[in-house]
């Protein structure tokens, strides 16, 4: 089904080495029935992460990114969400698995990290405890045993005086300290796979870069493969391996980072990179794309991404309005993937920087 | 030479509380802004730089004095207004407006597009009778259909809502805008377009700004002049050139290279990343000298015990401000002083 | 009608009192006769709505503590049931009072071998000191005034504590007698000291106002626990002997009082007899709704006799006219106030007459308002014939006579009757001004001479206090109330009726009664100062385990003497 | 910083075709949050059924003389029925009516007074009704008001007011409206002397008074602390930065943010009062004769329910259901203004 | 922390203080005469009102009478009456003349009454409300909650007074399957099972309101990203909900029950009245029929300082449920 260029298969079976996939998503769609309608938070979303690599996932608010990861943890509410297509965590199939499922492969084999510390801590349990309590839920040990190891978590994660730090409150430690607690509670299960929800959007500058370079770190150190959601694409350069771009609830671009934003092949990624001052920083003006995303509710026929592109009279017909554009390999480029018409992507993009 | 709109000297402000130590009540102050001087002329837009809770927000406050200062002066063309009461102040709304962070809570959700704009308006008295055809014009000076004059907030998305922010702080034609954080809730491809709009705006009209952001790159491309503040105070102040390209002192040269850079992806190296330890101190209780010493890495004794002052690093950097009229202070007891400013990234 | 007191022992019946003589039995003895079939053991659990203030003897004056007293306390004299009828009978007493010729000295001898629960004996000056400690303003506020009015000096005496050291009123020179000196004729002093100012309280163990939380015992039952206003416990006391007691009976292990329940809900209780409820009493009016049970099935659980209480419409005799007087009665809704004050047939007997048929001496007639108009307490009253009175009397739409009253506006029933009352007034041609205040205060106003009312002024009844119209028509008919700024039926200063009720007071206690009754029948036919309305009854439910309970008429409540429970 | 979805769940804008220069949008949901508020109100089966009760009742308490008229002449009294004449003729004399349900008489009589007790029924909406919205809409006054000065002042205001919310919190308010009840209607009456009828319409006033005295707080303090939030919310900041007065700031900018809270607990405060009513009557500090009221006739009938149902259970079906109806159109109406909650 | 619970004290203290004040003017300056409403009916003259004015020291000015009533509250104080002394010590809320003892020998010694009234039937509303709301929380949407909540409306809106007197009368008095209520001087035994009817009713009627609240805090805190943690953590569904769902969403139920206090003493006041339980409320409500002011007075105060002193301990156990307000 995936046409990535050198795909390992690992179908079934389980992850073990670098580079084996450990999670494989395919066709994932995710909709809310909502008052108002059905909400298509992601449609036909399909993605692989593997073990020892970093995928960045990016897209502007409201892409879909947190959505189609909770999906993988069975986060959402069963009764008030459709789910359709395949995930598969380490061979094991997840789509309309039970909850007993759901609750065995939570930090064990796939973990998370939710964006805002602060509220995803609960502010009444002592941080020790609440990393100790994960590492029970998967350990038949003693509450001391458990509870040494969340204090070595909090050490492994850069926390001085992880002692004291784990008999505190969430309230006591500061926004950095949090992040990271929240990171020695998704590695406390040595999980194959950690999923980090724009880890570091609520954070500074200073401390970002301590965040990202820990998770950088932690993933030599463990092998696991890492999911890293984030709208920051400079991050992303520094930071990632693989990419996924996407855009109203689909994956529209996909292959290795720094070939992706070094150079964009479908006019979205192409747009966001334009918009960033600090790429373009000595421009006197931005070269911004123009108007705002879609409404989930009510999806522009053909590609989503048709109202904003600058690039649709360059396809012929309208089959940018009308027809969806499948996966395709980006012409002239390995290892690369984009849902677009256009017939050259990599020439026109180019070409149109060039005129700039 | 433009003429100097703003004056701000050694501004402060402490906010009190008491809190019990022991059996003793004792007083205590939030030391938010302490001791800020700078100056924004006509048409300069100055950006304002720090991390979390250093006083950026506070200090665009009191330059709108929605807030009082306990300490120091401002002058706003020439005129002191540290301490006016909120009639005397009537004038200085009108010159001095202000464009909120958050574009959800800055809209006040029950009024329509046209009593949000017109408010202003009535309140000044301007373009009486005329209202309605302001407002649209307006609204077709921030990119809006002029026709959504009866719509509620809820109605739009959050960069148009900052465009109806923006537009509400133009009504009254002010000189100068503070913008605290205006691009910070947006999204990347919605930040560019309001970015534009700004530097279009600022163009044509002939606005001063003061630009509150973290996002480094934001700054750099908007501003003329950046101050970068730590724990209320101002820890470099110059022209963006030199910030960027020359910092002198430590925080500014970690923050600096904290910041990712996208064009790792094009094969730049990555720059070698400052790594500072712990977190910002809290403000109640400053670390005494130089407030950054506790994460320095050249802290020596002489940051404990005194305060460094904000001035040009060398003799040779104050006479070379001097002739050709960019300013670069910075305050640190050892700063690091580039003779050449190579270190340019090509376009 | 019941009665009460007749000479010829058995002869129950309808029978008229002529004398009250035989009322009294100087002679009577101890033990008190056994009741055929009775049993001794268990609890008699008496739950009523009211919440007696305290249990001070020398406070009491209200039914309800009376016939508490009754079970643990013994006055000078006291009363028994003899075949339904109450006498009079010497307690600690040997007789029933010595007089002497000028009959302004009284004298009393205590039995042998009286002790109280703790057993000390009992000596005469326990009595002299209790009758002493019922003048006092504080602990004696709620108790009956006669003393002050007839003992000697006792209009100005305050009592052991305050009052003057060498006061006379009351002595005992020796340890067994007990001499009351009165400042002028009281012929129904034997009846007087059947009270529980007379019971004997030892000096040495006064605690004046924390007396009442244990008054010592001198009757077949003791306090045991106390909880003021809530509850009261007895069980037997064993130094009572009952061969000195001509009147007592200790057939239940103990009495169980509560107070301030919910009558309905007792009530209700008690005819479905679960539990403790089949041991229990309850001398509350019987609800309306209860009526169908009573009747029917529970008939057997339900008592009723007269009470001491007459109740009258009173009427200012200063400000109406007594033809206006006449159209009122006339006017009158008896029968609809009735029903709307919750009253039923069980309740009341409709009234002719001041003296209630019970007392020795009553006068059976009835008198017209108008000629044909009976004024027999039933009825919805003539709104027509008023009117026609009215106009005689020269009032009319033009110039209506104009009723003015005082009624309580916090109590729902006093609001419904004011209802029904003013229509039918109004419908009469009557104006009405009815003034709504609380009861606490109309009690105030009404009770004031000088009040805005002309109608419905204190009191609105009258409850003997012993079976003689010596305690009722002197009260309320008399001057003397108005002139120390009371109030009376009437509201009336007439020499006539001042003179009358002096001559008769003058009579011996025998020769009163017939007396009484024709002074009864001459006040209503010649002044109607106040209309009879009804004579109130006393309502008993108990349980399906208690046993030969009958009415006190004198009380309007059942003998708990008397009572006992088949387990 | 991505935009909270709170606000993208509902107002999802619409991106058309949009030309170069500006946007357009295009707009599905064209209304101000109250209008939102208000079309999912319509939307709520609950929400309509309740309002009709409600409105059913209204209508026959305005309408009760009405009503009554049209019950028959009654064969032995030679009257038509009404809420206040007696007719002891229809009583026997333990009290109990003599007659059942008639044409003259749809609920049969009162016992012990003959009054129709349909005609009083119907009547008896009134007082419940009348007491239960002049309180909520004057305590919501007294509870806005001092909810706006403490929260916007701050400072000495606040305190104060809010410690006067913390006093009257803690006072037992039952016992003291006891005591207080017959207090305040001497001071009203003064000196002079009342009728009945005067008697129960300053009862009615009192009774007023003393509701929204004792009935402010909650609001006060929601107020206040919904004011001190909306005060730091940055569309006040924008207004105070572009010079807008203080009082118009409170009630053009912050006021209306309140309609919401307001509005809902003003509909749970409705059927509280008209509860408090009934419970006042039934301990016999409430509205008195001849006032006819639900909670009164509750209160004289309680002991006999078995006996002759007929009296009680019309009143306390209409007050249940009335009560009940209010507080389900609360609840209806704080979910309407409440975009998380859904049922 | 300190800071904060001295400043709750304060607070309280304060209140405390106005509800003294307050009180004592609208009872002793107010309209009603305290000596003539004291006044015996067949002894009442002047005299003798003067004489309880004097006793009770109404003849002074208010102030001064204010000043004796708050020594007395610390300090004791003593009454004279018949002749004699009365000593009633502290704290003293009075001395009642109409049942000639002092007011805290009436009140205390009923207060227990009320107190084990209320706690049993705010066990029984606790856990009731509670479990039946955690439970609707959990199914929100269905039929059994809509049912659960259904039920708890219509509850809440029939007039309590008229379902307490139907359990006292059904199931109590006619049917016997709940004996009746009994004092402790019949053993402890009966005294509680005698509460149970009473205990029951108000604690089922009130619960109603707290399957509400409980349902909504509970929905309200599932849907926090915290829970959303707990849950990706891998722990049972069941430790979710009561682990980190349960206490969160108690600390709010916890604020409520403080402020319901006052609420729970006016259905305390009606179930004493209704069951005949033998508590202060019933007694002041006797004592309202009486104009048995300092009796009245001592009711209010006890009723103040209990809602004070519930409102402060809530506060400061909020303050541990919670660790966040420890540090404000
Ligand atoms: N439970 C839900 N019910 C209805 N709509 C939902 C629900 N959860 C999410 N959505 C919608 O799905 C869309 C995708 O949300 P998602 O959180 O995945 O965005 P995101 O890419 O993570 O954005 P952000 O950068 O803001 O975190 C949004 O429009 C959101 O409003
Ligand atoms: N009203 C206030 N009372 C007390 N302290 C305050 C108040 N307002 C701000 N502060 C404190 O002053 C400091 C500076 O706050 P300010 O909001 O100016 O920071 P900032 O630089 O804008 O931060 P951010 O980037 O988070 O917006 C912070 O420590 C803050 O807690
Ligand atoms: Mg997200
Ligand atoms: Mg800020």
């Amino acid at each position: 089904m995936t046409a990535t260029a050198n795909t390992i298969s690992s179908q079934g079976s389980e992850a073990r080495n670098p580079g084996d996939v450990v999670l494989d998503v395919n066709d994932l769609s995710v909709a809310f029935p909502t008052e108002e309608g059905v909400v298509r938070a992601v449609s036909n979303l399909t993605y692989q992460a593997r073990l020892g690599r970093t995928l960045a996932i990016v897209g502007e608010s409201g892409s879909g990114k947190s959505v189609s990861s909770m999906a993988v943890l069975g986060l959402h509410n069963p009764k008030r969400t459709q789910i359709t297509g395949s995930i598969k965590l380490d061979g094991m199939e997840l789509v309309g698995a039970q909850p007993s499922t759901f609750q065995k492969v939570r930090s064990t084999k796939a973990a998370m990290v939710f964006q805002d510390p602060q509220s995803s801590l609960h502010p009444f349990h002592k941080v020790g405890r609440q990393i100790a309590e994960a590492y029970r839920a998967h350990h038949s040990v003693s509450k001391q045993v458990a509870l040494k190891r969340a204090v070595e978590m909090l050490d492994l994660v850069g926390i001085p005086n992880p002692q004291r730090r784990a008999n505190q409150y969430p309230h006591e430690f500061s926004g950095g300290m949090r992040q990271r607690a929240m990171i020695a509670l998704g590695l406390v299960n040595d999980p194959k796979l950690l999923i980090a929800d724009e880890p570091t959007t609520a954070l500074d500058v200073t401390v970002q870069a301590q965040i990202l370079d820990l998770v950088n770190d932690l993933q030599k150190e463990f092998g696991s493969a890492v999911i890293l959601i984030t709208h920051d694409l400079a991050v992303v350069a520094e930071t990632a391996d693989d990419i996924l771009v996407m855009y109203a609830g689909r994956g529209v671009e996909k292959g290795d980072a720094k070939s992706v934003l070094a150079q964009p092949s479908m006019p979205y990624t192409y747009g966001l990179l334009q918009s960033m001052p600090s790429h373009s920083e000595d421009l006197a003006e931005l070269k911004a794309i123009k108007g705002t995303p879609p409404s989930l509710l009510n999806l522009p026929s053909g590609c989503s991404f048709n109202p904003r592109c600058d690039f649709k009279k360059l396809v012929e017909g309208d089959r940018c309005l009308t027809e969806l554009p499948e996966w395709r390999p980006t012409p002239g480029l390995v290892n690369r993937e984009i849902r677009c018409h256009l017939a050259d992507p990599v020439a026109t993009l180019q070409h149109d920087e060039g005129v700039r | 030479m433009s003429e100097t709109l703003l004056k701000v000297t050694d501004l402060e402000r402490h906010f009190p509380f008491r809190e019990v130590q022991g059996l003793k009540m004792v007083k205590a102050n939030v030391k938010a802004v302490d001791g800020i001087s700078f100056t924004v002329k006509q048409g300069q837009t100055l950006g304002l730089v720090g991390e979390s809770g250093c006083g950026k927000s506070t200090t665009s406050r009191l330059v709108t004095r929605l807030d009082e200062p306990t300490g120091g002066t401002i002058e706003f063309e020439g005129r002191d207004i540290t301490h006016l009461k909120e009639h005397q102040l009537r004038g200085i709304r009108r010159d001095v407006q202000m464009i909120f962070q958050d574009p959800y809570s800055s809209l006040n959700p029950r009024h329509t597009v046209g009593s949000i704009l017109s408010t202003p308006l009535h309140v000044h008295g301007l373009h009486k009778g005329k209202e309605k055809a302001r407002v649209q014009e307006l609204l077709e000076l921030v990119g809006l259909n002029p026709e959504h004059i009866n719509r509620y907030p809820s109605e739009f998305s959050g960069g148009q809502r900052q465009r109806i922010g923006i537009a509400r702080a133009l009504a009254v034609e002010p000189k100068l805008i503070v913008a605290d954080e205006p691009v910070s809730a947006l999204d990347v491809s919605i930040q560019a377009q309001v970015m534009n709009l700004l530097a279009k705006l600022r163009n044509e009209l002939d606005l001063a700004f003061i630009f509150v952001a973290h996002d480094l790159g934001v700054v750099r491309h908007f501003c003329d002049q950046v101050a970068v503040m730590y724990l209320g105070k101002i820890v470099e102040y110059g022209d963006k050139r030199k910030i960027y390209d020359a910092p002198e002192h430590p925080y500014t040269q970690a923050l600096l290279s904290a910041a990712p850079d996208i064009n790792v992806a094009r094969g730049v190296a990555p720059k070698e990343r400052i790594r500072l330890v712990g977190d910002v101190p809290s403000p109640i209780d400053p670390p005494s000298g130089c407030r950054f010493r506790t994460r320095c890495w050249k802290a020596q004794e002489i940051c404990a015990t005194q305060e460094p002052a904000l001035v040009a690093a060398t003799a040779e950097e104050s006479t070379r401000a001097f002739r050709e009229g960019g300013v670069h202070l910075q305050a640190c007891h050892f700063p690091e002083v580039k003779t050449s400013l190579t270190a340019e990234v090509p376009a | 009608a019941n009665n009460t007191g007749s000479g010829n022992g058995t002869n129950g019946g309808n029978g008229k009192v002529d004398t009250a003589g035989a009322a009294l039995d100087p002679n009577a003895k101890g033990p008190a006769p056994e009741i055929p079939g009775a049993k001794r053991g268990g609890i008699l659990t008496v739950p009523y709505s009211t919440t007696p203030a305290n249990f001070d003897p020398s406070d009491q004056f209200y039914q309800d503590t009376a016939v508490i007293f009754s079970l643990t306390h013994r006055a000078l004299t006291t009363y028994v049931s003899r075949d339904g009828k109450q006498v009079l009978v010497p307690d600690l007493a040997t007789d029933l009072g010595k007089k002497s010729e000028d009959g302004l000295t009284w004298t009393f001898t205590l039995k042998d071998g009286i002790k109280y629960e703790d057993g000390t004996p009992v000596k005469a000056q326990d009595i002299v000191f209790a009758a002493k400690r019922s003048f006092d303003p504080d602990l004696a506020a709620n108790g009956p005034t006669y003393q002050k009015e007839f003992f000697k000096g006792g209009a100005d005496y305050q009592g052991p504590y305050k009052g003057d050291k060498n006061w006379k009123g009351v002595e005992a020179p020796d340890d067994k007698t007990v001499v009351f000196h009165l400042e002028k004729r009281f012929e129904t002093l034997p009846y007087f000291v059947s009270f529980n100012q007379f019971t004997p309280i030892p000096e040495a163990k006064d605690k004046k106002a924390d007396y009442q939380l244990h008054p010592l015992a001198t009757g077949p039952y003791m306090f045991d626990k106390y909880t003021p206003g809530t509850e009261l416990t007895l069980k037997r006391n064993p130094n009572w002997d009952p061969k000195t007691d001509p009147a007592r009976h200790d057939y239940p292990d103990g009495f169980h009082f509560k107070w301030g329940v919910d009558p309905i809900k007792t009530q209700t209780a008690i005819l479905a007899s679960n539990g403790e409820d089949a041991t229990s009493l309850n001398w509350d009016a019987i609800d309306s709704s209860l009526i169908p049970q009573i009747e029917g099935p529970k008939k057997a659980q339900f008592e009723e006799g007269p009470s001491s209480c007459v109740i009258m419409v009173n009427l200012d005799a200063r400000k109406i006219p007594l033809p206006v007087r006449k159209a009122i009665a006339v006017a009158w809704p008896f029968d609809s106030i009735h029903k709307a004050g919750g009253e039923t047939s069980h309740s009341f007997t409709p009234a002719s007459t001041i003296i209630p048929p019970q007392i020795p001496g009553h006068v059976d007639y009835v008198a017209e308002a108008a000629p044909g108009f009976k004024m027999n307490g039933q009825g919805d009253g003539d709104p027509e014939q008023a009117k026609k009175m009215l106009a005689a009397a020269g009032y009319g739409a033009d110039k209506p006579f104009e009723l003015v009253y005082y009624y309580t506006n916090d109590q729902d029933i006093a609001q419904k009757v004011n209802q029904v009352r003013k229509q039918a007034l109004e419908k009469a041609g009557f104006k009405v001004q009815d003034i709504g205040v609380p009861n606490k205060e109309r009690r105030k106003l009404a009770g004031d001479p000088k009040g805005k009312y002309n109608m419905l002024q204190s009191p609105r009844g009258w409850c003997f206090d012993w079976p003689s119209a010596d305690s009722i028509i002197p009260p309320t008919f008399g001057t003397i109330a108005l002139s120390q700024g009371g109030t009376t039926f009437g509201n009336f200063s007439d020499a006539k009726i001042d003179s009358e009720i002096k001559r008769i007071q003058q009579l011996s206690i025998t020769e009163q009664g017939p007396e009484w009754g024709k002074m009864d029948k001459w006040l209503t036919e010649n002044y109607l100062l106040a209309i009879p309305d009804y004579n109130d009854k006393g309502n008993t439910v108990f349980g399906t385990k208690v046993k030969n309970v009958h009415n006190n008429p004198n009380k309007g409540m059942p003998d708990l003497n008397d009572v006992w429970l088949d387990q | 910083m991505p935009e909270p979805s709170a606000g993208t769940l509902t107002e999802v804008p619409v991106e058309e075709a949009s030309t170069p220069v500006r946007e357009h949008v295009e707009v599905r949901t064209g209304r101000s949050p109250g209008q939102v508020a208000w079309a999912r109100l319509k939307k709520d089966k609950v929400a309509i059924v309740c309002f009709a009760i409600i409105v059913f009742f209204i209508l026959v308490a305005i309408f009760a003389p009405l009503l009554y008229s049209l019950e028959a002449v009654d064969p032995s009294t030679g009257a038509k029925a009404d809420p206040y004449t007696t007719y002891t003729k229809l009583i026997d004399f333990n009290g109990l009516p003599t007659v059942g349900t008639s044409s003259a008489h749809w609920l049969g009589v009162e016992p012990r007074l003959g009054r129709d007790l349909f005609a009083r029924w119907a009547i008896g909406a009134r007082p419940s009704l009348i007491i239960g919205f002049v309180a909520a809409a004057a305590s919501t006054i007294l509870g806005v008001t001092f909810g706006l000065i403490a929260g916007y002042l701050g400072g000495v205001a606040d305190k104060i007011i809010s410690w006067v919310i913390d006093f009257f919190l803690s006072l037992p308010i039952l016992l003291l409206v006891l005591a207080i009840v017959p207090i305040m209607q001497k001071s009203i009456a003064g000196a002079g002397d009342l009728t009945a009828d005067e008697t129960s319409r300053i009862r009615f006033v009192v009774l007023i008074v003393i509701l929204f005295v004792f009935g402010w707080m909650g609001l006060a303090r929601l107020v206040r602390g919904e004011v001190k939030s909306l005060r730091e919310r940055e569309f006040v900041q924008a207004a105070r930065a572009i010079g807008v007065p203080t009082r118009q700031i409170l009630f053009k900018e912050i006021l209306p943010n309140l309609v919401g809270p307001i509005i809902v607990s003003a509909s749970i405060a409705v059927p509280a009062y008209i509860t408090y009513e009934a419970t006042l009557s039934y301990l016999g500090a409430g509205l008195v004769e001849p006032t006819a009221s639900w909670g009164r006739t509750i209160a004289d009938a309680q002991n006999l329910f078995a006996t002759y149902p007929l009296w009680l259970w019309p009143s306390v079906i209409g007050l249940s259901l009335l009560v009940l109806a209010l507080s389900l159109l609360g609840d209806s109406i704080r979910d309407a203004f409440d975009p998380t909650s859904r049922r | 922390m300190l800071t904060y619970i001295l400043r709750r004290l304060a607070l309280a203290l304060s209140v405390v203080l106005a509800t003294l004040v307050s009180t004592f003017l609208i009872f002793f300056a107010g309209p009603s005469d305290p000596a003539q409403a004291m006044c015996p009916e067949t002894r009442c003259n002047a005299q003798r009102l003067q004489q309880i004015s004097q006793s009770l020291g109404l003849d002074k000015p208010l102030s001064a009478q204010f000043l004796d009533y708050f020594r007395g509250l610390f300090a004791g104080r003593d009454f004279f009456y018949a002749g004699d002394t009365v000593h009633c010590s502290a704290p003293c809320l009075g001395f009642s003349f109409v049942t000639r003892r002092s007011v805290n020998d009436e009140l205390f010694s009923r207060f227990p009454n009320t107190v084990v009234l209320a706690l049993m039937a705010a066990v029984v509303f606790l856990v009731i409300g509670v479990t039946v709301g955690i439970f609707a929380a959990v199914r929100r949407g269905s039929a059994v909650d809509r049912t659960v909540v259904g039920a708890s409306q219509v509850l809440g809106a029939i007039p309590y007074y008229v379902l307490a007197l139907l359990v006292a009368l059904y199931p109590v008095i006619l049917w016997n399957v709940l004996p009746q209520y009994s004092s402790l001087s019949s053993g402890v035994g009966p005294y509680f099972v005698g509460m149970l009817a009473p205990a029951l009713i108000l604690g089922v009627v009130t619960s109603a309101s707290y399957v509400r609240y409980t349902r909504n805090s509970m929905i309200e805190t599932l849907s926090m990203d915290y829970i959303r943690t707990a849950r990706s953590k891998g722990i049972s569904e069941r430790t979710v909900l009561f682990k980190h769902g349960f206490r969160a969403a108690m600390s709010p139920i916890a604020t409520i029950l403080g402020l319901d206090i006052a609420a729970l003493l006016t259905g305390t006041l009606i179930t004493e009245q209704i069951f005949g339980v033998d508590g202060i409320g019933r007694r002041g409500l006797d004592a309202l029929r009486a104009d048995d002011l300092p009796v009245i007075m001592g009711t209010v105060l006890i009723g103040a300082v209990v809602v004070v002193i519930a409102n402060l301990v809530v506060d400061i156990a909020y303050s541990f449920i919670d660790p966040r307000v420890r540090l404000s």
